[in-house]
């Protein structure tokens, strides 16, 4: 991720660039299908692969922001699908302290969203992220946590 | 003015893997501008601040000679905490990293004219001393000193460092060689045994003598009884130490035994100066 | 408090004595006016130097994840609930914890006092059960302790212990504690004011780490910030790395924070930051109907899950 | 050296004349918090203040601060415009010159510090209220203290100051205002007076003949494993500390690269000596404050022949469980040494 450095080279249009950290089992595999179905979405997402949404750390959704991106996705298996039974049933508690303290402190709604997608749903996972990047692009670049000097 | 803390950068021209466990690395830097080669100028058992932007610097013992002027040796232990000795170990050849120093002190070659000399080296303890054992073999300096005798151990035949290096001064007539491993291994032909007994056994004679000991805390801990009941005096034993740094110019104060800086006052100490020094625990 | 300080010396006296603990720790008066600072007692003859009164400030409870053996702990009400906690996340033994309980109507805020000496020294601070009387080189100022209470005792709803072995002096009465309306005002602000408030408290921050070491929930081996491979946040005290910590610290003691109020009061730059907090225990209440620390059975919200978990906010 | 008298409400003129060539840095309170802030008028200046919360030693010394970025070949430093500190206190002025020790040794000048140092002049502030924790007459300082300023005022009470100057540069600040007038017999009576309450007040007296010694005797005594007890192993007092100087070279990263940033850094928390190999020279708390007491009065001394510690009683008031480094340092004189 540290790499993974979001700098939009030209500046002449903004485009919101926008971090995915999908489950392996059923958001990646969703957005292969979406893939291998030659459906279209926005290029403004970059996936990262993570073994089960309960993988996610919140340490994750604050670097991303800190380092400049402009949204961030989590998503993961549908409750009751998870392939270690409960990994996303946990991670969806820490989910929602994560969203309502983000928001608190004066994060947008809408700049971090969470989902669920299965891997049968190709079709959704364009939609969602169709959906985000235009959320995300209307709340324009996000300002909370990156440091400029 | 304001490059006390700036390193200058290097090419990294050659690695070579010293170890079975493939965590010990030879870097063989080149300095990107002449005058800054010329500049660094060190003697054995001096270290440099090895800096890689991102992961940030860390204090490695210089392992070639003062006479190999035309690159740098450091030999480099990456462990799984370590941020800087990870990225190091990360990086290929050609590409560039920056070097600070030479700080701290060094051996006492000068003492050690006209002398015996003992080194007794433990794993991957060996750097500074390969640099020493270069200096003192090179042509123009053997004849300065008498008597060259070297200990070197490390667990297994895998773990040992500079392994030609070792074959070539082997072969070599003025130098004598006592390489021993902890465990032995079937294709294993050399001596087996730790350091202090190999040691004991050989018994080299204290007479007219220095010794320069180099190794973990363990074997520095068995090494020094043998030596002092073979006559050594504990201001003719002489060891390196290392700590966490950061500057290495003595002032960000965290590598400090007791009242000395690591850094400044050492890393070359006597056994004596360690002895008195409360937190050294030698 | 006279009684109940005779009574705590007599208690812990005789556990000494019959050599049910190893230690005591409790407070002692401390070496500047109105301070009171940790004690830990080990041999009888000692117990004198225990005080108890509205000035112990500490969550002692800290000391509990490091030190061996069995001790008698003196534990206000929200410090026995952040036992409870660490009973319960397996830090420390229940059995080899003796609780004495203190039943506490608020701890004084030293910060209100430094507010109204404004500058002038204390050099004397002498107390009782509603006043306290603040003396310096040419004045004397009694001021209620109402007024002084730290804001984290105003919305404590637990004075009376929820789990102890004895019980210093008689249960108090509990005045019934509303919504946090310092929260719902913060909350009720736009988003960018409170971005901006919170911004303002962390560029205060001189990440001396007083908050998480003191806090009896934190006790990971090493702490996030501390990590190097990787190095997950700044260590400089840039805004933005530090009130990340911050959050962070909030995250990880939501469901477990039990608003002791030891962060906010040993942190030198008055950084007012509870707020953060206060959210995290307000949500997990909302949405898990978990309050930290009140028995040994349920468990730790965030460790658990209901099929049935709200997750209206996933898209 | 040139002496004067200034009346309160002179200050700020003298201050805002000053101010044309010079930045001034004096005591602001904000959020409840008295710091030293470069401020825009003499009104922001706080006067009524014991001490600042944090130390001044930041304003040459910074809690963090760039050294080089990788990306650009070399720095662009702008040039400090000369600085002048306000009402400095005489402890914190030593402090400076324990610090100067340091930064500024024969072999290795800092020059981001020295070039702060030799940018600003001290304008020292007599304490006429030293406070319970201060102890600086025990580690030869005092609320009078003239060493190592530019200038010292002392608060005669009466609503003016009797301004001393002490170096050509402090005189200089002092000519620039020609409606000063010179002290009479009755003012050097009064600032005697007043000198002698306050040091009155220093009422912490700490012997500190021997203390060197006796804590080499007591390196290995179970004095420590006693003393740290209640230590939470926070940074307050070392950060709070005029003295301390520890610091760790840090690369940072933002949007815009990597920078390699100096940044304070504490004996107090373990990662300080923590090796990459895992070895840790100083393993519990026990070490990291035995570190800590050593440092500033044994190991200084053996470097530089002073203690580090100017006796401005931060730590002890700001320690968050009240240690006390008088009881400490008193328990140490006490304590029996080991048999050796």
């Amino acid at each position: 991720m540290e790499e993974s450095q979001v700098v939009n080279k030209d500046s002449s249009k903004w485009e919101p660039r926008i971090i995915a950290f999908l489950c392996n089992w059923c958001s990646y595999a969703g957005a292969d299908l979406a893939g291998i179905g030659r459906l279209q979405y926005p290029p403004n997402v970059r996936i990262i692969r993570v073994p089960c949404s309960g993988r996610i750390n919140p340490y994750f959704v604050f670097k991303s922001l800190q380092q400049g991106v402009d949204g961030v996705l989590v998503s993961g298996c549908h409750p009751g699908d998870c392939h270690y039974i409960s990994g996303n049933l946990v991670a969806r508690r820490r989910f929602a302290v994560l969203k309502r303290i983000l928001e608190f402190a004066g994060v947008e709604k809408g700049r971090v969203q969470f989902t669920w997608i299965s891997a049968a749903e190709g079709e959704r996972f364009s939609q969602v992220i169709k959906e985000v990047t235009e959320e995300v692009g209307a709340l324009g670049p996000n300002k909370r946590f990156v440091k400029e000097n | 003015m304001n490059d006390l803390y700036r390193p200058r950068l290097v090419t990294i021209r050659k690695t070579v893997i010293e170890n079975e466990a493939r965590d010990i690395k030879t870097f063989e830097l080149v300095f990107l501008e002449q005058k800054d080669r010329e500049k660094f100028k060190f003697d054995c058992g001096q270290f440099a601040m090895l800096s890689v932007p991102g992961a940030g610097e860390s204090p490695i013992g210089i392992a070639s000679s003062p006479l190999d002027d035309e690159y740098l040796h450091f030999t480099v232990k990456r462990y799984s905490t370590g941020v800087v000795t990870t990225a190091l170990h990360g990086l290929e050849e050609e590409s560039q990293i920056g070097v600070r120093g030479p700080y701290g002190n060094f051996y006492p070659l000068k003492a050690m004219q006209d002398k015996n000399i003992l080194i007794v080296g433990g794993g991957f303890a060996f750097t500074t001393l390969r640099s020493t054992i270069r200096y003192l073999l090179h042509d123009k300096n053997r004849s300065r000193f008498k008597d060259i005798t070297v200990f070197y151990g490390a667990r297994s035949p895998g773990e040992l460092i500079y392994k030609s290096e070792l074959k070539e001064w082997e072969k070599r007539g003025d130098v004598n060689m006592y390489v021993t491993v902890d465990r032995g291994e079937e294709s294993w032909k050399g001596r087996v045994g730790l350091v202090p007994n190999v040691l004991k056994e050989a018994a080299p004679s204290s007479e007219n003598s220095m010794a320069l000991v180099c190794g973990p805390p363990i074997m520095l801990k068995y090494t020094m009884p043998p030596l002092l009941d073979l006559g050594f005096s504990p201001e003719r034993i002489i060891t390196s130490m290392e700590r966490r740094m950061s500057c290495g110019i003595g002032k960000c104060g965290r590598c400090n035994i007791a009242s000395k800086f690591v850094c400044k006052d050492g890393p070359v100490f006597t056994y004596k100066e360690l002895r008195d020094l409360p937190e050294a625990a030698v | 408090m006279q009684e109940c300080e005779k009574e705590l010396r007599k208690v812990a006296e005789k556990l000494l004595a019959e050599k049910k603990v190893d230690l005591i720790i409790g407070y002692e008066e401390g070496s500047l006016p109105i301070r009171t600072r940790p004690v830990f007692i080990q041999e009888t003859g000692e117990t004198s130097r225990l005080v108890w009164n509205s000035r112990c400030e500490s969550n002692l409870c800290s000391y509990l994840k490091t030190i061996k053996g069995r001790v008698g702990i003196v534990a206000k009400g929200c410090d026995i609930r952040s036992i409870v906690g660490l009973v319960k996340e397996k830090q420390i033994k229940r059995e080899d914890v003796f609780i004495i309980a203190v039943p506490c109507a608020g701890i004084i805020d030293r910060k209100k006092i430094e507010d109204i000496l404004d500058g002038r020294e204390l050099l004397e601070g002498v107390e009782n059960d509603s006043q306290i009387l603040l003396k310096g080189e040419g004045f004397e100022e009694k001021v209620d302790k109402d007024k002084l209470v730290h804001a984290s005792c105003k919305s404590c709803g637990h004075r009376n212990p929820v789990l102890y072995d004895t019980l210093i002096g008689k249960e108090i009465s509990q005045p019934e504690i509303g919504e946090c309306s310092d929260l719902e005002e913060f909350a009720s602000k736009p988003g960018d004011e409170r971005w901006a408030y919170l911004n303002s408290e962390a560029a205060e921050c001189i990440r001396c780490y007083a908050c998480r070491n003191v806090c009896p929930a934190c006790y990971c081996p090493q702490c996030f910030v501390d990590q190097s491979l990787p190095t997950w946040f700044g260590r400089t005290p840039h805004p933005s790395d530090s009130l990340i910590f911050h959050m962070i610290r909030t995250l990880h003691t939501a469901g477990r924070c039990v608003d002791c109020g030891a962060c906010s009061r040993v942190c030198p730059m008055n950084i007012e930051l509870r707020m953060l907090n206060k959210k995290a225990e307000k949500d997990v209440k909302e949405l898990y109907h978990y309050e930290a620390g009140i028995n040994l059975e349920e468990l730790p919200p965030m460790a658990t899950f209901k099929m049935d978990d709200p997750q209206e906010f996933i898209k | 050296m040139k002496e004067k008298i200034i009346k309160k409400e002179q200050i700020g003129s003298w201050l805002e004349g000053l101010g044309k060539d010079y930045e001034i840095w004096a005591p602001v309170k904000k959020k409840g918090l008295v710091h030293f802030h470069h401020i825009e008028s003499t009104k922001e200046i706080h006067f009524d203040f014991l001490n600042s919360k944090k130390t001044p030693k930041d304003l040459f010394f910074p809690q963090s601060e760039v050294l080089f970025s990788f990306a650009k070949e070399e720095v662009e430093t702008t040039p400090q415009k000369a600085r002048i500190i306000f009402a400095i206190r005489p402890c914190d002025a030593k402090s400076l010159a324990l610090l100067d020790q340091v930064f500024d040794s024969e072999d290795y000048q800092d020059p981001y510090y020295v070039q702060r140092r030799e940018g600003t002049l001290l304008l020292g502030m007599a304490c006429t209220h030293p406070q319970r924790s201060c102890f600086c007459t025990s580690v030869k300082g005092g609320p009078f203290e003239k060493a190592h300023l530019d200038l010292l005022m002392a608060d005669l009470g009466d609503g003016r100051y009797f301004v001393e100057a002490l170096t050509e540069r402090g005189e200089d600040l002092m000519e620039k205002d020609d409606s000063l007038q010179d002290p009479q017999k009755e003012e050097r009576g009064k600032l005697a007076k007043v000198k002698e309450e306050a040091e009155k007040k220093v009422k912490s007296k700490l012997a500190m003949e021997g203390l060197e010694k006796k804590l080499d005797e007591i390196f290995d005594s179970s004095f420590w494993d006693r003393v740290h007890q209640k230590c939470l192993g926070c940074g307050i007092c070392t950060y709070l500390c005029s003295t301390c100087h520890c610091f760790a070279l840090l690369d940072e990263k933002d949007k815009c690269g990597v920078q390699r940033v100096r940044s304070w850094d504490s004996c107090m928390f373990p990662e300080f000596t923590l090796e990459a190999s895992g070895h840790n020279p100083r393993i519990s708390n026990r070490e990291r404050m035995r570190q800590r007491v050593m440092h500033k009065f044994n190991y200084f001394v053996k470097r530089y022949g002073e203690t580090a510690c100017v006796g401005c009683g931060r730590c002890i008031q700001n320690c968050p469980v009240n240690m006390d480094i008088r009881e400490i340092i008193e328990e140490i004189e006490n304590e029996r040494p080991l048999p050796s």
